[in-house]
């Protein structure tokens, strides 16, 4: 697949400017090359699968039906994780759960990679009162421990999904609005910068046409980091009671309930949630590590 | 004993790169005769340091590796040494020093505590016996109070010093062979000349062979006795110095000599590489006539160029030491009160050592850093005081061009689109298309094919990225143009196309330039007017000939004899 | 180095405001009636009102913000309003409690990854490598409730090898009880690092003083162990800093499963109780924890980086 | 390269040794001695404070009750629930038609050895020392939860509360409705007749705290109890367990000699007449999840266990033990508990409120016995109305016409209720609990609302935030339950007495004005068939009207091991400790095995 990047200057009048490969392509390249990444690329997009099919309803719609005279059934063939509490199918809810953990984790993570971005670029990229006024903010919500904050979010907003992705997206800006803003000053005097600025080019097009492509891959990087956070915080904050509505299907709940039947020999429920959620979060982070060696090369550890 | 200490046979070395492996270094065979200096010179990529780096097996082993070769040291072939055996001789009877005095040493431990490090791995001294003989070492190298500075660490020397701590640490332990990879590269020029008369000092006191590896010419007629010319991997000439500087045999060599500025010849153009030798590597009959030497400077003209930049008093003072409240206590004087004019279509060279303030000078010219006094006036009008939008539209009169080719482009921009968006922001030119137009044509006129333009910064050379440096100040049709130590980064071969093209575009364009500069034989070259700058101040102010004939500062005087000659030892009159 | 810490304290003062302001809006917002809950089952509609000028709630807005920051300072957080013990003396209970289990937690991670991170460093770019890249990595993908979940089930109930839950305020005595949290917890953060270490050293590899270091002579152990250790340490005590706030608050999971008494184990009951009072002071303590320990960082930095100049 | 692979290899060789080494000192000191008797008790919510005036909860009471006594206590072993005398030398006069109650203190009772006390020896109980304590109950300034026992119903006691807060009065202006006459008579005038007056002094709250020993701690005497009871406060890891130990010079008492029917072939009445209490020590473990609660006792470190209400673990497989529990000597104890599980409407919801007809459609719609059977093990009894057998108005065979399940006749009154097949309903809020059986209990309400149309949304919350929620009359429909103080019909019946709305007890905001008549009638009889009948007509306006879905009467779940004695459980009565004997030489075999 050709890379068509940002600003290429492709025009059809003529056609003999032959190609450039950017350093996008590169690392395209470089991540083809590196079987590892392959793998966990295609078991993320075979989760989006799953979540596409069970949420039109194509399979394991009956996530949902209960049957009480099938309570607690051990694995079996028809019910390959054996059967919950209400008789419902493990299986048929694990694959559902993940269309949770995907919102909690993508929303979630969508919305700090957002704000980090944002305000890390303007103070890094600005400095003086500006930076002053943003350090302060990021360091007195970094101070305050951290499930203490979402407690607190939960508490105000009431436990739902959207919650749960607002708390997580509220917390979770700091790490990377550190990093951006560390990106900023680094690039701010690099001469590519400073030679837009004799150009006469504003500080809104040196900070989002000039600086913001070349950080851009460590917005990728800590937008796979945060997803793995944000699956996992679902988790705890399921066990603090903060999860997502009762009857919605998702793994932090199903984990929780587990806290209950795991002594008289329900591991089932346990094993459906723990294997789904390992699945996901290992191949994130195996793509995280492979984004950064492809994007990031002098990090390479060759 | 053979007379050579060290023999290296048909060396070849590789690197595994993700587009395939790269041959760094073809089949190469030389020798280091006992208690001489042989002068290893090359371009960069021409394979000097990799060869220097095998001798001492310190090639980082995932990507590179020895292919084929021996190299004969005291009757054994280091190629084989197991690991044990290297790490006896490396630092005990091979060592090496390198170019970046600033990250060489280690920044969390002491100067003296490095350099025992050495003297008791290989000589089983005790740290008292050991400390004992490093500040000696240290007083050798000439360090001041070595007592002292035996304690303190390397971030408290300045490049030069901490240089000479590389060396102490080297000569430690009387080694046979010292290789030095590019030792004063990094350097100013009068520290520079200080190195180079130890290095020399040092070899005769330990008769030991030195191997010194460099791409300026000038500096490899001071100090080789012999000089052994690489070009991409492969020997191309081996010889003394005398017969290398005089009659040189291979074409490669005749033309990185020729191409060098040197402070006598003042020539209209200066000859290429590629005036002696075509792609293939053979030679071309050159038509080229040496004397066209011209000593006079080009006349000024009142109509044709009359001055356009006026500065007057300039000041730009950085805070240094901020007091609890953030009063400040003392300010570093980067620029003192400067005052220059600058006439339309000429050139005013800017040289001085680093931290004179020239950049600082430059920068703050074009206000992308704020003076802290002083006057700006150009083309009549003060733009000192200018707000954002009006200094908009001066900015396309004035353009800067950068030193670090490989910093000055935005990576993930095409170098078409980077030519183009100075003709945006000014929107010069209707129309995607024309302006695609006209970037084609900048891309001719600097010597690269116009079917690049959607090509990426990293595909290209050091030496294409500066043109392309040019062309987008070019876009905007510029009056006035600060090259800021432009050509520094550049090979020799290189540096000589750029200036030619400067010196064109400027004859085209009736362009005016401020060449900021550390290297006087550059500046000599392509400027007018001459200032010479030192601590913030312009010491001195002459046409480029007066600076050189009859330097008035002493300041200059001692610049202009730190610079290496270039001529061999052999064939200096005896006076100087 | 008076003046430094003199500044940085300056410094700490608008955070600590920040933070007084953000708990004091979050938690009054979200606090709920105390008064009605402090009311239990018989509540009448004048003992609540007692309570409310009892805990002083019904004075104006900044009244209680400035007892709020006067709490904050004088650690005096008043009483709790399910238990009624007083919240100081919940903490100074609770500490001890909780250091027990997280500082020897923290000493033991360091050490097996320091040494882990070294040794994996040593042989980057081979198989090995990779391999304990993913192993790593596959530490991480379990989430930490499912490691006390099953830690407890089967090292501690099926093998029987370490007790279930418990604890004994006896120096001797409590260490039964804290083998396996310290394991399970040693295991939670032993990924991560191993992980941020590696890169840290692999970083330092490529620094130029390695290649001067090498052409010494030195052995490759030197090196690593006397030169790139000794760089690294920033880097470390960065991670290891960051993490002391939590050495104090305690590990709130494996407190509530083990039944260790500590500050974890006090906060999430107080989440469950929706326990303002205690929950206010212990954000407040991991707040001033958290910068207390960033000082000391910086201290260090200067100790082990002679760059650093403590101005 | 090889001496960093040695370095890494002992630090890992040596932590793995130490854990261990560790480890197994500790599985192998876990041999059991056989003489020591404690008795180890567990308890599934943290002790708040050991302040008798604010127990207001299971757990707390669990811990105080051997620490303080209370004038009078209920027998052990009689059902239905018989008070007798305890600190009271006798059951108390009552005089002019039940306003005035005169009790004789028994003498010689004694407080434990406490410091404050001078010479450090525990002084005798004093009839003063009960006005003491009552006035301290009532003390505006320590707000105490139990306050509601006296609240309004002691001549002159509401007047002293307010002068106190007023600052006009203190520990030393008399009180007259309670009067030390002499060192060991107490005379209580009451302003209104008050019938369940000697449950309350059977209960926590009233029970005698020596002055000097409050003077000296303060608002720390939560954490320094002195009593009169048969255990001492020995010592407290907060939030971990608490310890007492026997009081030597305890006023005594012996097993009682009978009991109900069936306890004398259950081995009740073994230790007849023998003096207690009989295990040296008590230790109370609080452990607030259920995993570590249920893997400590399955190793027998617990003598027994009862399955919290709130969050029912649903732990045991259909009705009965597990046969591998069995195996293990664990035996089952089921005791009906007067307490009764409801879904409450807000009468002031203007869409519940007014229409009758959809709250009977959701009571019919509501399965109870498949709930019973999922939630309760199918140990519970499905409630007909608020009153709980074991109560004298409980008639058991009482048909609540809108209990049955019969979906039909559900969607026939949601039809009458203007709501055909559920078409035009609203989402009606049901709030639940965030733990997770409160949580499975609203999804299954929920379906079961689905399958008659209604759509139902589930707000999940906190306790405190559900109370919050109530006490505001915010939520719409929530499920709740209600434990009896005192066996007296009266305490569930409140639960629906007009004056005691939100944010009282009375949560649902049921206001029907026959109903209150009848309550206010009720109050001032002395219980018998008169007042039973009078109960028996409030619950037909409450079948008539359904404010409340009743749910069930739930069982009363213990698990104990084999070598617990004398073990019979009541939820009112709270003081049973005594009572229980531990066999140590059984529970060093039994364990060892477990």
């Amino acid at each position: 697949m050709k890379a068509t990047t940002m600003n290429a200057v492709n025009v059809a009048s003529n056609p003999q400017l032959e190609q450039g490969r950017s350093l996008w392509y590169d690392a395209y390249l470089r991540i083809k090359k590196d079987k590892v990444a392959v793998i966990s690329f295609f078991t993320i997009c075979f989760y989006l699968v799953l979540t596409l099919l069970s949420s039109l309803g194509v399979i394991f719609d009956n996530y949902g039906v209960v049957d009480n005279s099938l309570t607690y059934l051990p694995p079996s063939w028809d019910h390959w994780f054996g059967t919950d509490l209400f008789g419902r199918d493990v299986l048929a809810r694990a694959v559902h759960g993940t269309k949770t953990s995907l919102v909690v984790g993508f929303a979630g993570t969508g919305i700090a990679m957002a704000i980090g971005t944002v305000l890390g670029a303007c103070s890094g990229y600005f400095g003086g009162k500006v930076d002053d006024l943003i350090v302060w903010f990021y360091t007195t919500i970094d101070t305050i421990p951290y499930i203490l904050l979402v407690v607190a979010f939960s508490f105000v907003l009431g436990p739902s999904l959207l919650t749960l992705c607002l708390a997580i997206g509220l917390t979770a800006w700091v790490r990377h609005c550190r990093i951006v803003r560390a990106e900023y000053i680094k690039h701010r005097d690099l001469d590519y910068v400073q030679g837009a600025a004799a150009l006469g080019a504003s500080h809104a097009r040196r900070i989002f046409l000039h600086i913001l492509p070349n950080v851009f891959h460590l917005v990728l990087i800590n937008f796979s980091l945060g997803f793995v956070g944000a699956v996992k915080s679902e988790v705890i904050l399921s066990f603090l009671g903060l999860g997502v509505e009762p009857g919605t299907p998702s793994w932090g709940v199903m984990i929780n309930d587990a806290k209950q039947e795991l002594f008289r020999g329900v591991w089932w429920n346990l094993a459906a949630a723990t294997l789904f959620m390992f699945f996901l979060v290992l191949a994130f982070n195996l793509f995280t590590d492979a984004l950064r060696d492809a994007l990031d090369p002098k990090l390479k550890n060759k | 004993m053979s007379d050579h200490i060290i023999e290296v046979k048909d060396l070849s070395v590789e690197f595994r790169t993700d587009e395939g492996t790269v041959k760094a270094v073809k089949n190469v065979s030389f020798s280091l005769p006992r208690g001489k200096t042989v002068g290893l010179v090359g371009e960069s990529g021409s394979g000097k340091s990799v060869s220097s780096l095998a001798i001492m097996k310190l090639i980082p082993n995932p990507p590179g590796e020895i292919t084929s070769g021996q190299i004969l040291f005291d009757g054994k072939d280091l190629v084989k040494a197991s690991d044990t055996e290297m790490r006896k001789v490396r630092g005990n009877r091979i060592s090496m020093i390198f170019q970046e005095p600033m990250t060489s040493l280690n920044p969390v431990f002491t100067v003296g505590d490095q350099i025992c490090e050495t003297l008791m791995l290989h000589q089983s001294l005790d740290k008292t016996a050991a400390t004992k003989k490093a500040i000696e070492l240290l007083d050798q190298v000439g360090i001041p109070n070595p007592t002292e500075r035996v304690k303190s660490y390397p971030h408290e020397m300045s490049g030069g010093q901490r240089q000479r701590v590389m060396i102490a640490m080297a000569i430690a332990c009387e080694p046979e062979i010292l290789i030095a990879d590019e030792p004063t590269t990094a350097l100013d020029v009068t520290i520079q000349k200080q190195i180079l008369d130890l290095l020399a000092d040092l070899q005769k006191k330990y008769n030991m062979s030195v191997l010194f590896i460099t791409h300026d010419l000038g500096v490899i007629a001071d100090i080789a006795d012999e000089v052994i010319v690489m070009y991409r991997g492969d020997i191309v000439e081996t010889g003394t110095c005398e017969q290398i500087f005089t009659h040189a045999k291979h074409p490669y060599t005749k033309g990185l000599l020729a191409c060098r500025p040197s402070l006598e010849s003042n020539p209209e153009r200066l000859p290429m590489v590629s005036d002696f030798m075509d792609e293939a590597g053979n030679e071309k009959s050159h038509s080229l006539d040496l004397d066209k030497v011209h000593k006079y400077v080009r006349p000024i003209d009142e109509q044709k160029n009359p001055v356009i930049l006026q500065i007057k008093g300039v000041k730009k003072h950085f805070p240094m030491q901020k007091g609890l409240f953030g009063n400040v206590k003392t300010w570093l004087k980067a620029v003192d009160d400067v005052t220059l004019n600058v006439r339309r279509g000429r050139t005013l060279g800017l040289v001085g050592e680093s931290g004179c303030g020239k950049t600082t000078l430059g920068r703050t010219i074009l206000r992308l850093i704020e003076p802290t006094g002083g006057q700006i006036i150009y083309d009549g009008n003060d733009i000192t005081t200018y707000d954002r939008s009006k200094m908009r539209a001066m900015r396309r009169k004035m353009q800067i061009i950068f030193q670090d080719p490989y910093a000055s482009l935005n990576p993930r921009m095409t170098v078409g689109a980077a030519i183009m968006e100075p003709m945006v922001i000014h929107n010069l030119g209707n129309g995607k298309a024309e302006r695609i137009e006209m970037a084609g044509d900048l891309m001719d006129r600097v010597g690269l094919s116009r079917t690049m333009l959607n090509r990426y910064p990293h595909e290209f050379s050091g030496g294409q990225r500066q043109r392309i440096c040019i062309a987008r100040a070019l876009a905007v049709k510029p009056e006035f143009i600060i090259c800021d130590e432009s050509v520094s980064a550049l090979d020799v071969s290189i540096q000589a196309q750029i200036l030619n093209l400067l010196l064109d575009l400027q004859e085209e364009f009736d362009l005016t330039y401020i060449f900021i500069s550390h290297d006087l034989a550059v500046v000599k070259f392509i400027s007018d007017e001459v200032a010479v700058m030192y601590n913030g101040k312009v010491v001195e102010m002459n046409d480029a000939v007066g600076i050189y004939e009859n330097p008035q500062h002493d300041y200059t005087k001692k610049l202009l004899s730190a610079i290496p000659k270039g001529i061999p030892k052999t064939l200096m009159p005896a006076s100087t | 180095m008076a003046k430094f810490i003199i500044r940085r304290t300056l410094y700490m003062i608008p955070i600590l405001l920040g933070i007084a302001l953000i708990t004091f809006l979050l938690f009054n917002m979200a606090g709920g009636d105390p008064a009605a809950q402090a009311a239990g089952k018989y509540a009448t509609a004048e003992r609540i009102e007692e309570i409310r000028t009892e805990l002083g709630l019904d004075g104006p807005l900044y009244v209680q913000f400035g007892r709020h920051v006067q709490q904050m300072l004088t650690f005096d957080f008043g009483r709790s309003w399910a238990t009624k013990q007083t919240i100081s003396s919940m903490i100074t209970s609770g500490i001890d409690a909780s250091m027990s289990l997280t500082v020897p937690t923290l000493i033991i991670t360091q050490i097996i990854t320091i040494a882990l991170a070294l040794f994996i460093a040593f042989f980057r770019g081979t198989l090995f490598d990779k391999t304990s890249l993913i192993v790593c990595l596959a530490l991480l993908s379990f989430s930490s409730l499912v490691y006390i979940l099953y830690g407890q089930f089967s090292l501690a109930f099926n093998a029987g090898l370490f007790p279930i839950s418990g604890w004994d305020p006896s120096w001797v005595g409590r260490w039964q009880y804290l083998i396996l949290p310290i394991l399970i917890g040693v295991m939670l953060s032993l990924g991560g690092s191993v992980l941020f270490y590696r890169t840290v050293f692999i970083d330092q590899l490529h620094q130029d003083y390695v290649r001067t270091a090498r052409s010494k002579g030195l052995s490759d152990n030197v090196i690593m162990y006397k030169h790139i250790l000794r760089n690294a340490l920033i880097p470390i005590i960065t991670v290891v800093v960051a993490q002391m706030p939590f050495v104090i608050v305690g590990s709130l999971l494996i407190e509530a499963f083990f039944q260790i008494p500590g500050l974890g184990g006090m906060t999430y009951q107080a989440i469950n109780n929706a326990d303002f009072p205690v929950i206010k002071a212990m954000t407040m303590i991991g707040a001033i924890l958290y910068l207390v320990f960033q000082l000391v960082a910086d201290i260090l930095y200067a100790v082990v980086d002679p760059r650093v100049q403590v101005r | 390269m090889y001496s960093s692979w040695r370095i890494f290899f002992h630090a890992s060789i040596i932590s793995a040794i130490c854990l261990i080494f560790a480890g197994c000192t500790n599985s192998c000191s876990q041999k059991v001695s056989d003489t020591d008797s404690t008795l180890n008790v567990v308890l599934s919510a943290n002790v708040k404070g050991l302040d008798p005036i604010y127990a207001n909860d299971t757990y707390s009471n669990a811990v105080i009750s051997n620490i303080s006594e209370t004038l009078l206590e209920y027998h052990y072993l009689k059902r239905p629930l018989e008070l007798q005398p305890l600190l009271a030398e006798s059951m108390p006069e009552v005089s002019d038609n039940g306003l005035t109650h005169t009790f004789k203190i028994k003498k010689g009772v004694k407080f434990h050895n406490n410091e404050a006390f001078e010479n450090g020896i525990g002084r005798e109980l004093k009839a003063q020392d009960f006005v003491y304590s009552w006035k301290r109950l009532a003390d505006p300034r320590l707000q105490a939860d139990g306050f509601w026992v006296f609240d309004g119903k002691i001549k002159g006691l509401n007047e002293w509360r307010d002068k106190v807060s007023a600052g006009e009065a203190d520990y030393d202006t008399p009180i007259e409705g309670i009067e030390a006459t002499d060192d060991y008579t107490l005379v209580i005038k009451l302003s209104k007749p008050y019938y369940q007056l000697h449950y309350v002094l059977a209960m926590g709250f009233t029970s005698p705290v020596a002055k000097e020993v409050v003077d000296k701690h303060g608002k720390e005497y939560l954490n320094h109890p002195v009593g009169t009871g048969p255990y001492k406060f020995a010592n407290w890891v907060r939030n971990n367990k608490i310890e007492l130990v026997k009081n030597e010079n305890w006023h005594g008492q012996t097993y009682p000699t009978e009991g109900a029917t069936g306890d004398e072939e259950a081995g009740l009445l073994a230790d007849a007449g023998k003096t207690l209490p009989f295990n040296d020590k008590i230790t109370f473990h609080e452990v607030t999840e259920a995993q570590p609660r249920w893997l400590n006792f399955m190793k027998g470190n617990y003598e027994y266990m009862g399955i919290p209400k709130d969050n029912f673990d649903s732990a045991i497989a259909e009705g009965d033990l597990t046969p591998e529990m069995k195996s293990k000597g664990v035996q089952l104890f089921k005791t009906p508990e007067p307490d009764v599980t409801y879904v409450a409407f807000n009468m002031k919801d203007p869409i519940l409120g007014k229409n009758e007809n959809l709250r009977k459609a959701i009571a019919l719609a509501y399965d109870t016995k498949t709930s019973i059977e999922k939630f309760y093990n199918g140990q519970a009894l499905p409630a007909q109305s608020p009153i709980p057998p074991s109560i004298d108005a409980y008639d058991p065979n009482f048909e609540n016409p809108f209990k049955k399940f019969d979906v039909s006749k559900a969607k026939e009154f949601l039809e009458k209720a203007g709501f055909p097949e559920g078409k035009g309903a609203p989402v009606i809020e049901y709030s639940a609990l965030t733990s997770s059986t409160a949580r499975q209990m609203a999804e299954f309400f929920k379906q079961n609302m689905a399958a008659i149309g209604l759509q139902v949304k589930i707000d999940s919350v906190s306790w405190p935030q559900l109370q919050k929620k109530i006490k505001e009359a915010q939520a719409q429909m929530w499920g709740i339950a209600w434990l009896a103080d005192y066996p007296d019909a009266e305490n569930f019946l409140q639960l629906l007495y007009g004056p005691n709305k939100t944010p009282g007890p009375n949560g649902a905001n049921f206001a029907n004005s026959k109903f209150d008549e009848l309550y206010k009638k009720a109050a001032i009889l002395p219980p018998g068939p008169e007042r039973t009948q009078l109960y028996q007509e409030m619950r037909d306006i409450f079948v008539n009207e359904m404010p409340w879905v009743p749910g069930v009467h739930r069982l009363g779940y213990y698990l104990r091991h084999g070598w617990i004695k004398n073990f019979k459980m009541h939820s009112i009565i709270n003081n049973h400790f005594k009572y229980l004997r531990v066999d140590a030489k059984k529970r060093a075999e039994l364990k060892a095995k477990l």
